[in-house]
C-alpha cells in the first residue's frame, strides 16, 4: 500500500491577528479526489497556499510524495510535481490561450538562451513537440476555437478553463483547484467536473478542490475535508460529510 | 478583402508557429528588406542616412532592448542610456586596448559587457516593482555616466571626456561612407531583431510575459522568477550595449558620458511607448516615430509659416515644435494606449473584415 | 563636531525643499495611481507665469499668485478633461507616458506664453544666513558654543510652509469622504466609478491641488535658482524621496526628504571627497534603493496587494 | 416583449442595444429587455452570452473599457442614459456590483464599505447605522472590518462588494454573479438580503447569474442570452418550467437530477442560434 | 529660422551661414542671446552694406537644443542647404564639436569654436579646420589666476593662498584641472577642487565644503542653472561676492539674474568680448536692424552673450570678406572660408572701423595658433549690469601652448595624421 500522496500535518498558519489555519492534518491518498470545503473565510485558500509553498505555515509540516518540506517556494512544488489553479483567475493577461497553456509546460522545456535565440535544432523540435502536447489538452478542454484569442478577451467561464488547461500543462501528480466552477452553470459544470474526472482517471493526477457547490463536491469527490474559522471540523467520505451534525450547522445548512 | 488569411492552411505545427505566419505579412517584410539593403543604398542621400536612418536603426536597437526588459518582461527601467554608455566605452576600450580586435567581436563584448552590468543593476528588481524600480534604475543612469567620468581610465584619460572611435574595419574593409556605415548597422539590427522576435516566442520569451503579467502565478507554474527576471535585464542590455556600441561607432564618431543622459533613456522608452509596448515591431515603429517626427516638425513648421507668409520670432519653432510633439504624444495614447503597433493590429483587423462593419 | 551639526541641518533644510516637490508627486500618485512625471514641468509653468505675469503683464506680486493659481488650477481642469477622462481604467505605464507627453506640451506651453529667459524671482524673503548660536537658546557641545550659520531664515519660511502643507494634506486624505474616494480610485478605476465617485471631478480637484503645491514649490525654487526651464530638473531631486517615502504617502514626502536631504549632504562631505566628489548624482538614488530592498514598498507606502 | 406580472411601471427599458469592444468586437447584436418598478430580473445565459456587457452598458462602466453602446437605447425612468457618467446614475439610484470581486485593496474592509456611500450627503450618524445594517446582513465583514480588503478572502471581497453597493441606498442594482464564491448557505442568505430589499425598499434588481436555480426562484421575470442575442424570456415559474431550460440550466432531465458523474463525455451542444 | 532678407538661396548668389544654436530647453537662456546677435550682425550686412562686398547674405538656423545628437543632424541638413553649404559652422557645444572634427575635413567645412570645443585644437597643424578663436579654457584658466594675482597684489602674493575651483561635474568642468594644477605647483597656492553634480540647482553640500576650506578665492566653473545657484548659495551662506571669479559661461547676465541681481552684486567673470550697447556696431545694429523691425528681441542687445554673438558673426564676415580679396568677390565656399580664417588679422584700427573698438582685442591668426590672441577680460557685476574690472589678461602662454601641443600631438598619433598646414 502507497503512503499518501500528500500529508499535513500539524499545520498552523496567523495573519497578524487572524488565524487562518489551526492545527490542520489530513492526507491525500494517491489518484484521489479530494475536496476541502467550508465557509468564506474558513481557511481553504489558504490551505492551498500552504500545499504549494506560497505560505509559509508557523507551524506544522506538508510531505509531498515522501518528502517532507516545511519550507518550500512555489518553485520547487512546481517541481516536484504539484499544479493549480487559483479562485481569482490569475490567467497571464497579455498572452493568447495558446501562450497560457505553453507556459504552463515550462518546467518541461530545457533549450537555453542561445538555441532559443536562433530558433534551432533542438529549440525548434522541443516548440513542436510541446505545441503538439498542449493541442491534445487543448482538446480535451474544448477549447480549440480560442486558441488564439488574448486571455483577457474571454469571458469568466471560458478563463477558468483554460487555467485549468495551463494547470495540466505541467502534467502534475497533484492537482490543486481552488473554486473551479464558480460563475459556471451547470451545464459548464457537469463539463468541468467531467474534466477533472477524466484527468483523475485517465492520468492518474490527484486531485484537491476547493467547491462551494455541494452537487458537484458530493457527486465527485472521494474524500471531503471540512474548515470551518481555520480548525478542521470534519473529514470523510461524502457520505459521512453529509451526516456530521457539526458540518451541517457549520456550513451546509438544512441539505436539501 | 485584400488582407485575408482565408485559404492558407497550416499543415504543422511548425508552419503555425512561424514568424509570420499569414502570407501577406511574409511578403511585405521580405519588400521591406529588399528596400532596405538595395534600395537605400543606392537612392538615400548622406543626409537621409547620417542624420535619420542611422540613427533610427541604432533607436530602434536600443528601444528594442528596452521592449524586451520592459515590454515582455515587465521590469520598467529608466537607465536605458546608462547602458548604452557602458556599450559604447565598453567597444572603445576593447578596440584600444586589446591588439587586433576585430570591431565585430568588439561589439558583441560591448553587448556582454552591458549585459553584465545590467544584471548587476537588475538585482534590485527581484524585490522592488513598478515605479519604485523604475525609479531604483535611475541609480544606474546617475552612477555609471558619473563613474564613466570619474575614472579616467575608461576615456583613455581625454581631457574632456570625449572619446572619438576607432574606424571600422572588417576583414580589410572600411565602413567610412554613410552608405557603408548604414549597410552595418542595417544588417546588425536584422540579426538581432530576428534574434529578439526568435526570444519572444520561444520558452524564455513566455516565461518574461508570465512574469510580467502575474508573477506569483508563474512562480507557481514553476518559473524561476529569478533567473527569468535576470535573464531580461541581461539580454535587454546587451541590446541596449550593442545599439550603445553602433550609436558611437556608426553614428556620431564621438561620444561623451554626458551623452548618454537621463534625457536619451527617456527618448527610448517614448519610442517603446509609443511604437508598442510588447511588440518587436512597435520598436521601430516607435523609433521611426520619434526621431523623425521632430525633423518632420522642424522643417514643416518652418514652411508651414513661411507659406502662410508669418515671421516667427526665432526660437518659436521649437517651442512650437515641443506643444505639437508633445500633443501628438497624448494623442496617439489616447487613441490606442497600447501603441502604434496595436493600432497598426486593429486596422488590420479592419481589413480583415473589410468591407463589413464586423 | 559643530561642523557635522552645521552639514545635518543644511541637509535637512534642503530636504524639505525636496519634500515640495515630492509632495506633488505622491497627491497624484495617490489619487489615481500614476506617476505624474509632469510635475516638474508644472512647477517651471507655475514659476514663470508667476514672474511672467509680473513682467509681461505688469502685474502686481499679489495679484500674480491668484492668476498663476488660476492658470494652474485651468491647466488642472483640462487635463483631465483632454488627457486623463479618455484614459480611465488603462494601464498605470499607459497613463504614466501620457504624462510624460504632458510634460513636453508644458513645457512648450509656458515657453510660447512667457518666452525662455531667465527671470529673478524675490519673495522679500531674507535669504541670509541667521547667526545665532545655541548658547542663546541654553545649548552648548561641552562647553563650546556651536555657530549655526546654516540656519537661514528662508529655509525656515520653507520648512514651515512644507509642515502646513502635510498636515492639511495627511489630514485631508485619511480623514474625509473625498480622501478617501482618491484612495480608493487610485485601487481601482472602474471600482470606483461602480460605487458613483466622480473621476472627473476628483481628478480636476487633485490636480489643481497639484498645480497649487507645483506653485508653492516653483516659488520657493524659483527663489533659489531664477526662474528658468532648469526648475523642471528639480522633479530628479524629489524622486529618491518619493521612493524611500513611499509613493502614496504624505508623511513620507516629507520624513524621506529630510532623510535624503541629511545622508545626501553628510555623504557628499564625508564620503565625497574619497571619490573626487560629486557623489550626490546617484548617492540619494542608491541609498533609496538599498533602503527599497529591506522595504520594497519605502518608509510609509502601502504594500502592494498580490493574494492568490 | 410584455412582462406577465402587472407590477408597476417601466423602470429600465434597453431597447436594442448593439454593444461593440474596441471599434471591432460585436458582443450584442440588438438586445431588448424591460424591468419593472420593484421587481426583480434575471439575465441567465452561457459564459460569454454578453450578462454582463449588458449590465455594464446601463451602468455605462462600458466607456472604460473601450466599448460602446453603437445602437439602440436605455432608458430609466424614461430618461435616456447613454451618455450619463456612472457617478450620475448611482445618484439617480443605479448601482452596479461587479463581477469578480472588484473591492479596493488597499482600504479597510470598512473604508470599502463607506465608499459606497459616496454620492449620499449624510450624517455620520446615518453613515454608522447603515454600515450596522450591512454588518447585520454579513456578520463575517464586522470580524474583518479593519483588515485591508485585499487581504480578505475571495467570498469576504464578494460580501464586501455587495455590502459595499447597498450603502449606496439604490433604487436598481446591477448584480452581476452574486453567488459566485460563496459558500452555498451565505447564496441562501444573500437571495434573502435582496427579496427583503426588494420587498421592504422597494429596489429593483437586475441580476446576472450563472446558478438559475437560485436565480429563478427568486426573480420574477428571466431573459435568456445566448451570443449576445435574447433567446427567450418568460416569467421565472415559466421558464423554470421549461424542458431546455431545464436541461441546460438546471441540469435536470425528465428523471431528475443527475450525478455530475454522469455527464457525458461529449456534449451534444444545442443552441437556440449558432 | 526666417529666410534671408537678401532673397532666396537659390535665385541670386549669397554668401549661406548656417546656423546652429539653442534657444529652448535648459541652456536656452544662453543659447538665445548668442545666436540672436549672431543673427542680428548678419541682418545689419544685409541692410547696412547690401551684403558682404556685394554678396548677399542668407542663413538658415537650425536647433540644436544643446543635444549632439541634434546637433548632427542640423549639421547634415545646413550642409545641404546651399551650393557652396553652411560657410563655418559655429557647433555652440563641445559635444556637437567632437562629433563634427572628423567630419569637417571631408565635407571641407571649417568649425569655428570660441571659447568651448577642443582647446587642443588650437594648434592649427592638426587641426586644421578648428577654430577655438579668441581664447580656450586653458588660457582663460591661466588668465583667471592672473586676474586673482592682480587683486591680491602681484603673482608671488599667490603663495600660501587657497582657491577652491567649484566646477560642473562633466568632462566641461575637468578642462581647466590640468593647467590649475600646474599654476598652483608653479606659484604655490593650493588648489581645492569641488565638483557640482549635473544640473548644480542644489549645492548645499558645496559650499559647506568651501565654508569648511575656507579659501581666498572661488574658481566657478559652471555651466547652466549651476552658476546663478552658486552665487545665490554663496550669499545664503555668507561668502563674498567679490571673492568670486566665474568662467565665461557662468559671466552672463542669465547667471546672475537667475542669483537675484543683488545677490550677485560684486561677483566677477571672464569674457573673451565686453559687454555694453555702447559700441558703434551696436549702435548701428539698433539702428538699420531694430528701428526697422527686423530685430530678434531688443532686450539682448548688448548683454555679455549677444555680443558674443556679434562677435561670432564678424569674425566668421570678415573671413568670408578676407577669403574674397583672394578668390574674388563672389560667395566662398567651406575651404576657401577656411582660408580666410586661417589668415585672419583684426588690427584695432580694423576693429575700430568695423564699430567694435575694444569689444574685442586685437586679433591674428595663423596655421600654428588657430586660438589668436588667447587673451581674457574680467567685468564686475555692479547690480545692474556688468562692467569692465581689467584689461585684457594674457595666462601663462608658455605652459598653455606646450599643453596644447602635447595633446595635439597624442590626437595625431591615435589618428595617425601627419600635422601640416593646409594651403601653404
Ligand atoms: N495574506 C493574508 N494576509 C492577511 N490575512 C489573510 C491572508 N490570506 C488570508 N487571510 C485571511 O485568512 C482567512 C482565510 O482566508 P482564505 O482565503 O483561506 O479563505 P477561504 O476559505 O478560501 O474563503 P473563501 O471561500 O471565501 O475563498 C480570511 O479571513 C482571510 O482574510
Ligand atoms: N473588454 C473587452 N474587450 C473585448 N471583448 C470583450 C471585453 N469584455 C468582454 N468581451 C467579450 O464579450 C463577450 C461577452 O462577455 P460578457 O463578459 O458580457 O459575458 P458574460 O455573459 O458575462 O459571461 P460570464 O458568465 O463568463 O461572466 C465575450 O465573448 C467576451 O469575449
Ligand atoms: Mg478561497
Ligand atoms: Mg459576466
Amino acid at each position: 500500500m502507497l503512503n499518501p500522496i500528500l500529508q499535513v500535518q500539524n499545520v498552523s498558519l496567523s495573519f497578524g491577528g487572524v488565524n487562518a489555519l489551526k492545527d490542520i492534518s489530513f492526507s491525500a491518498e494517491h489518484k484521489s479526489i479530494l475536496a476541502i470545503i467550508g465557509p468564506n473565510g474558513a481557511g481553504k485558500s489558504s490551505l492551498l497556499n500552504v500545499i504549494n509553498g506560497v505560505y509559509k505555515p508557523q507551524q506544522g509540516k506538508v510531505i509531498f510524495k515522501d518528502k517532507s518540506w516545511d519550507q518550500v517556494v512555489p518553485f520547487e512544488a512546481a517541481r516536484s510535481g504539484i499544479a493549480r489553479t487559483f479562485q481569482n483567475i490569475a490567467l497571464f493577461k497579455g498572452m493568447s490561450v495558446l501562450e497560457n497553456i505553453l507556459t504552463g509546460r515550462s518546467l518541461k522545456m530545457r533549450s537555453g538562451l542561445l538555441s532559443s535565440a536562433f530558433y534551432i535544432g533542438p529549440c525548434k523540435r522541443e516548440e513542436v513537440a510541446h505545441r503538439e502536447a498542449v493541442e491534445h489538452i487543448i482538446d480535451f478542454l474544448q477549447i480549440q476555437h480560442i486558441r488564439k484569442t488574448p486571455v483577457g478577451r474571454l469571458p469568466y467561464g471560458l478563463q477558468k478553463r483554460v487555467e485549468l488547461a495551463r494547470a495540466l500543462a505541467a502534467e502534475p501528480d497533484l492537482l490543486l483547484l481552488d473554486e473551479p466552477m464558480a460563475g459556471m452553470n451547470v451545464e459548464e459544470k457537469e463539463d468541468m467536473s467531467r474534466f477533472v474526472l477524466d484527468v483523475n482517471e485517465e492520468y492518474g493526477t490527484s486531485v484537491i478542490l476547493i467547491e462551494h457547490d455541494m452537487g458537484v463536491v458530493m457527486d465527485i469527490s472521494d474524500k471531503i475535508v471540512v474548515l470551518d474559522y481555520g480548525k478542521k471540523i470534519g473529514e470523510g467520505t461524502p457520505v459521512q460529510i453529509k451526516n456530521n451534525q457539526k458540518v451541517i450547522d457549520a456550513y451546509l445548512g438544512v441539505t436539501d | 478583402m485584400f488582407y485575408r488569411e482565408a485559404g492558407q492552411f497550416k499543415a504543422s505545427y511548425k508552419e503555425d508557429q512561424a514568424i509570420l505566419p499569414i502570407s501577406q505579412d511574409r511578403v511585405g517584410l521580405i519588400l521591406i528588406l529588399i528596400f532596405g539593403f538595395f534600395a537605400i543604398p543606392l537612392f538615400a542621400s548622406d543626409y537621409w542616412l547620417t542624420a535619420i536612418l542611422i540613427p533610427f536603426l541604432v533607436f530602434s536597437l536600443a528601444a528594442l532592448g528596452l521592449n524586451l526588459l520592459t515590454g515582455y518582461a515587465g521590469q520598467l527601467s529608466l537607465g536605458t542610456a546608462a547602458f548604452m554608455a557602458v556599450g559604447a566605452f565598453a567597444a572603445y576600450n576593447f578596440e584600444l586596448r586589446v591588439p587586433q580586435m576585430p570591431i565585430l567581436i568588439s561589439f558583441i563584448m560591448s553587448g556582454i559587457t552591458a549585459a553584465a552590468v545590467g544584471i548587476a543593476f537588475g538585482i534590485p528588481s527581484l524585490r522592488i516593482r513598478g515605479f519604485y524600480l523604475a525609479v531604483a534604475t535611475l541609480a544606474a543612469q546617475f552612477f555609471i555616466p558619473w563613474l564613466l567620468v570619474k575614472v579616467g581610465w575608461f576615456t583613455n584619460y581625454s581631457s574632456s571626456g570625449v572619446i572619438t572611435t576607432q574606424p571600422v574595419t572588417i576583414f580589410g574593409f572600411i565602413f567610412d561612407s554613410p552608405s557603408r556605415r548604414y549597410l552595418l548597422v542595417l544588417s546588425i539590427v536584422v540579426i538581432l531583431a530576428l534574434v529578439a522576435k526568435n526570444l519572444v516566442r520561444s520558452n524564455l520569451g513566455r516565461a518574461w510575459m508570465a512574469v510580467r503579467d502575474m508573477d506569483v502565478a508563474a512562480e507557481v507554474i514553476g518559473i524561476s522568477i529569478v533567473r527569468t527576471k535576470l535573464i531580461a535585464f541581461g539580454v535587454s542590455s546587451f541590446y541596449c550595449g550593442v545599439a550603445g556600441a553602433l550609436y558611437a561607432y556608426a553614428y556620431l564618431g564621438s561620444v561623451e558620458p554626458d551623452g548618454f543622459n537621463l534625457d536619451l533613456s527617456f527618448r527610448i522608452l517614448f519610442m517603446v511607448i509609443i511604437g508598442g509596448i510588447g511588440s518587436i515591431m512597435g520598436s521601430f515603429l516607435g523609433a521611426a516615430f520619434i526621431t523623425l517626427l521632430p525633423i518632420f516638425l522642424d522643417i514643416f513648421i518652418n514652411e508651414a509659416a513661411a507659406i502662410l507668409g508669418l515671421k516667427l520670432a526665432a526660437g518659436i519653432t521649437s517651442v512650437i515644435q515641443l506643444l505639437v510633439f508633445g500633443g501628438l504624444i497624448i494623442f496617439f495614447l489616447i487613441v490606442e494606449p497600447l501603441g502604434l503597433a496595436r493600432l497598426w493590429q486593429i486596422t488590420k483587423e479592419k481589413l480583415r473584415l473589410w468591407p463589413f462593419p464586423h | 563636531m559643530s561642523f557635522f551639526l552645521e552639514v545635518l541641518i543644511g541637509g535637512l533644510l534642503a530636504g524639505i525643499m525636496y519634500s515640495l516637490v515630492a509632495l506633488g508627486f505622491v497627491l497624484i500618485y495617490k489619487a489615481s495611481g500614476v506617476f505624474n512625471f509632469a510635475q516638474g514641468a508644472m512647477v517651471f509653468f507655475a514659476a514663470l507665469t508667476f514672474v511672467g505675469a509680473q513682467e509681461k503683464l505688469g502685474l502686481p506680486i499679489w495679484a500674480a499668485f491668484p492668476f498663476s493659481l488660476a492658470l494652474m488650477i485651468l491647466l488642472g481642469v483640462l487635463t483631465e478633461k483632454v488627457v486623463l477622462r479618455p484614459l480611465v481604467n488603462q494601464p498605470p505605464i499607459s497613463l504614466f507616458m501620457v504624462t510624460i507627453g504632458l510634460t513636453f506640451f508644458v513645457e512648450g506651453l509656458a515657453q510660447l506664453f512667457w518666452g525662455t529667459k531667465v527671470y529673478p524671482l524675490e519673495l522679500g524673503i531674507p535669504d541670509e544666513p541667521i547667526v545665532t548660536t545655541f548658547e542663546n537658546w541654553g545649548i552648548s557641545l561641552a562647553g563650546v558654543p556651536i555657530v549655526l550659520q546654516e540656519i537661514n531664515s528662508f529655509d525656515l519660511i520653507a520648512a514651515f510652509v512644507a509642515g502646513i502643507l502635510v498636515a492639511i494634506l495627511a489630514i485631508f486624505f485619511q480623514i474625509t469622504r473625498v480622501g478617501r474616494a482618491l484612495r480608493a480610485v487610485a485601487d481601482d478605476h472602474q471600482a470606483a466609478l461602480s460605487v458613483g465617485i466622480p473621476l472627473k471631478t476628483i481628478w480636476a480637484i487633485v490636480w489643481s491641488v497639484a498645480g497649487f503645491v507645483a506653485l508653492i514649490a516653483g516659488l520657493m525654487w524659483g527663489a533659489r535658482n531664477g526662474v528658468q526651464f532648469a526648475l523642471t530638473f528639480v522633479a530628479l531631486k524629489a524622486l529618491p524621496v518619493l521612493i524611500l517615502g513611499g509613493f502614496d504617502s504624505v508623511l513620507g514626502a516629507i520624513v524621506g526628504g529630510l532623510i535624503i536631504g541629511a545622508l545626501e549632504k553628510l555623504a557628499e562631505v564625508y564620503i565625497g571627497p574619497f571619490f573626487g566628489g560629486g557623489i550626490e548624482i546617484w548617492f540619494a538614488y542608491v541609498a533609496a534603493l538599498l533602503f527599497l530592498l529591506i522595504r520594497p514598498e519605502g518608509l510609509f507606502g502601502d504594500k502592494q496587494i498580490d493574494r492568490v | 416583449m410584455q412582462q406577465d406580472g402587472p407590477k408597476g411601471n417601466v423602470l429600465l427599458d434597453i431597447n436594442n442595444i448593439e454593444v461593440i469592444y474596441d471599434h471591432v468586437i460585436l458582443v450584442l447584436r440588438g438586445i431588448s429587455l424591460q424591468l419593472r418598478e420593484g421587481s426583480i430580473v434575471a439575465l441567465l445565459g452561457a459564459n460569454g452570452a454578453g450578462k454582463t456587457t449588458t449590465l455594464k452598458a446601463v451602468s455605462n462602466l462600458l466607456q472604460s473599457e473601450r466599448g460602446e453602446v453603437t445602437k439602440g437605447y436605455i432608458a430609466y425612468k424614461g430618461d435616456r442614459i447613454e451618455r450619463l457618467t456612472p457617478s450620475a446614475l448611482v445618484k439617480r439610484g443605479v448601482v452596479q456590483v461587479m463581477e469578480g470581486r472588484h473591492c479596493f485593496p488597499h482600504l479597510t474592509v470598512e473604508e470599502n464599505l463607506l465608499t459606497g456611500a459616496y454620492t449620499r450627503k449624510v450624517s455620520g450618524r446615518v453613515l454608522k447605522a447603515d454600515l450596522e445594517k450591512v454588518y447585520t446582513y454579513f456578520p463575517r465583514l464586522k470580524d474583518r472590518r479593519r483588515s485591508q480588503a485585499g487581504y480578505t478572502s475571495g467570498g469576504e471581497q464578494q460580501m464586501v462588494a455587495i455590502g459595499r453597493a447597498l450603502m449606496a441606498m439604490p433604487t436598481m442594482i446591477l448584480l452581476d454573479e452574486p453567488s459566485m464564491g460563496l459558500a452555498p448557505q451565505l447564496v441562501e442568505e444573500i437571495f434573502e438580503i435582496v427579496k427583503t430589499l426588494n420587498q421592504r425598499e422597494k429596489v429593483s434588481f437586475l441580476l446576472a447569474e450563472q446558478n438559475t436555480n437560485v436565480a429563478l426562484g427568486y426573480s420574477d421575470y428571466g431573459y435568456i442570452l445566448e451570443n449576445g442575442r435574447i433567446v427567450m424570456d418568460g416569467s421565472s415559474a415559466v421558464l423554470a418550467n421549461n424542458s431546455d431550460v431545464k436541461e441546460f440550466y438546471l441540469g435536470l432531465s425528465t428523471t431528475g437530477r443527475k450525478s455530475y458523474r454522469d455527464g457525458k463525455h461529449y456534449r451534444r451542444r444545442k443552441r437556440w442560434l449558432a | 529660422g526666417d529666410s534671408p532678407d537678401g532673397g532666396g538661396p537659390e535665385a541670386v548668389d549669397t554668401q549661406f551661414f548656417g546656423v546652429t544654436g539653442y534657444r529652448v530647453g535648459p541652456y536656452g537662456p544662453s543659447g538665445a542671446p548668442i545666436a540672436s546677435g549672431y543673427i542680428d550682425y548678419l541682418r545689419l550686412l544685409n541692410e547696412r552694406d547690401g551684403g558682404i562686398n556685394g554678396v548677399p547674405v542668407s542663413w538658415e538656423e537650425c536647433e540644436t537644443e544643446y543635444n549632439t545628437a541634434k546637433g548632427l543632424e542640423c549639421y547634415e541638413r545646413l550642409k545641404t542647404r546651399n551650393k557652396n553649404g553652411p560657410t563655418a559652422i559655429h557647433p555652440m557645444s563641445t559635444g556637437i564639436t567632437y562629433g563634427l572634427i572628423d567630419k569637417a575635413p571631408i565635407d571641407k567645412i571649417p568649425l569655428i569654436t570660441l571659447g568651448y570645443g577642443r582647446t587642443d585644437a588650437s594648434d592649427g597643424r592638426v587641426f586644421p579646420w578648428v577654430f577655438p578663436l579668441m581664447t580656450n579654457y586653458w588660457s582663460q584658466a591661466s588668465a583667471i589666476v592672473r586676474f586673482i594675482a592682480q587683486k591680491e597684489g602681484g603673482l608671488s602674493k599667490l603663495n600660501g593662498r587657497k582657491i577652491v575651483l567649484l566646477y560642473h561635474d562633466s568632462a566641461y568642468g575637468k578642462e581647466p584641472h590640468g593647467i590649475l594644477e600646474k599654476e598652483s605647483e608653479n606659484l604655490g597656492f593650493s588648489l581645492v577642487k569641488i565638483p557640482v553634480p549635473h544640473p548644480g540647482n542644489e549645492q548645499q553640500s558645496q559650499w559647506m565644503r568651501i565654508k569648511k576650506e575656507q579659501p581666498d578665492w572661488v574658481i566657478l566653473w559652471g555651466w547652466g542653472v549651476m552658476s546663478g545657484t552658486s552665487i545665490k548659495t554663496a550669499k545664503k551662506i555668507g561668502f563674498p561676492r567679490e571673492k568670486m571669479v566665474g568662467n565665461w559661461w557662468s559671466g552672463a547676465e542669465v547667471d546672475t539674474l537667475a542669483a537675484g541681481p543683488s545677490a550677485s552684486t560684486g561677483y566677477y567673470a571672464a569674457s573673451m568680448n565686453l559687454s555694453g550697447d555702447h559700441f558703434a556696431v551696436v549702435k548701428e545694429i539698433r539702428k538699420y536692424v531694430y528701428e526697422t523691425g527686423k530685430g530678434d528681441d531688443e532686450s539682448y542687445i548688448g548683454t555679455v552673450l549677444w555680443n558674443r554673438g556679434v562677435v561670432q558673426a564678424m569674425l566668421t564676415a570678415e573671413a568670408v570678406r578676407l577669403a574674397q580679396t583672394k578668390y574674388g568677390a563672389t560667395s566662398m565656399t567651406g575651404a576657401q572660408v577656411r582660408w580666410g580664417i586661417e589668415n585672419l588679422e583684426l588690427t584695432q584700427s580694423k576693429l575700430d572701423s568695423l564699430g567694435f573698438g575694444d569689444m574685442v582685442p586685437p586679433i591674428k591668426v595663423s596655421c600654428e595658433n588657430h586660438e589668436g590672441p588667447g587673451l581674457v577680460r574680467f567685468q564686475q557685476w555692479d547690480g545692474v549690469k556688468w562692467v569692465a574690472a581689467s584689461d585684457w589678461i594674457v595666462g601663462d602662454k608658455q605652459l598653455v601652448r606646450t599643453m596644447v601641443e602635447e595633446s595635439a600631438a597624442n590626437y595625431a598619433r591615435e589618428k595617425n595624421l601627419t600635422p601640416a598646414c593646409l594651403d601653404r
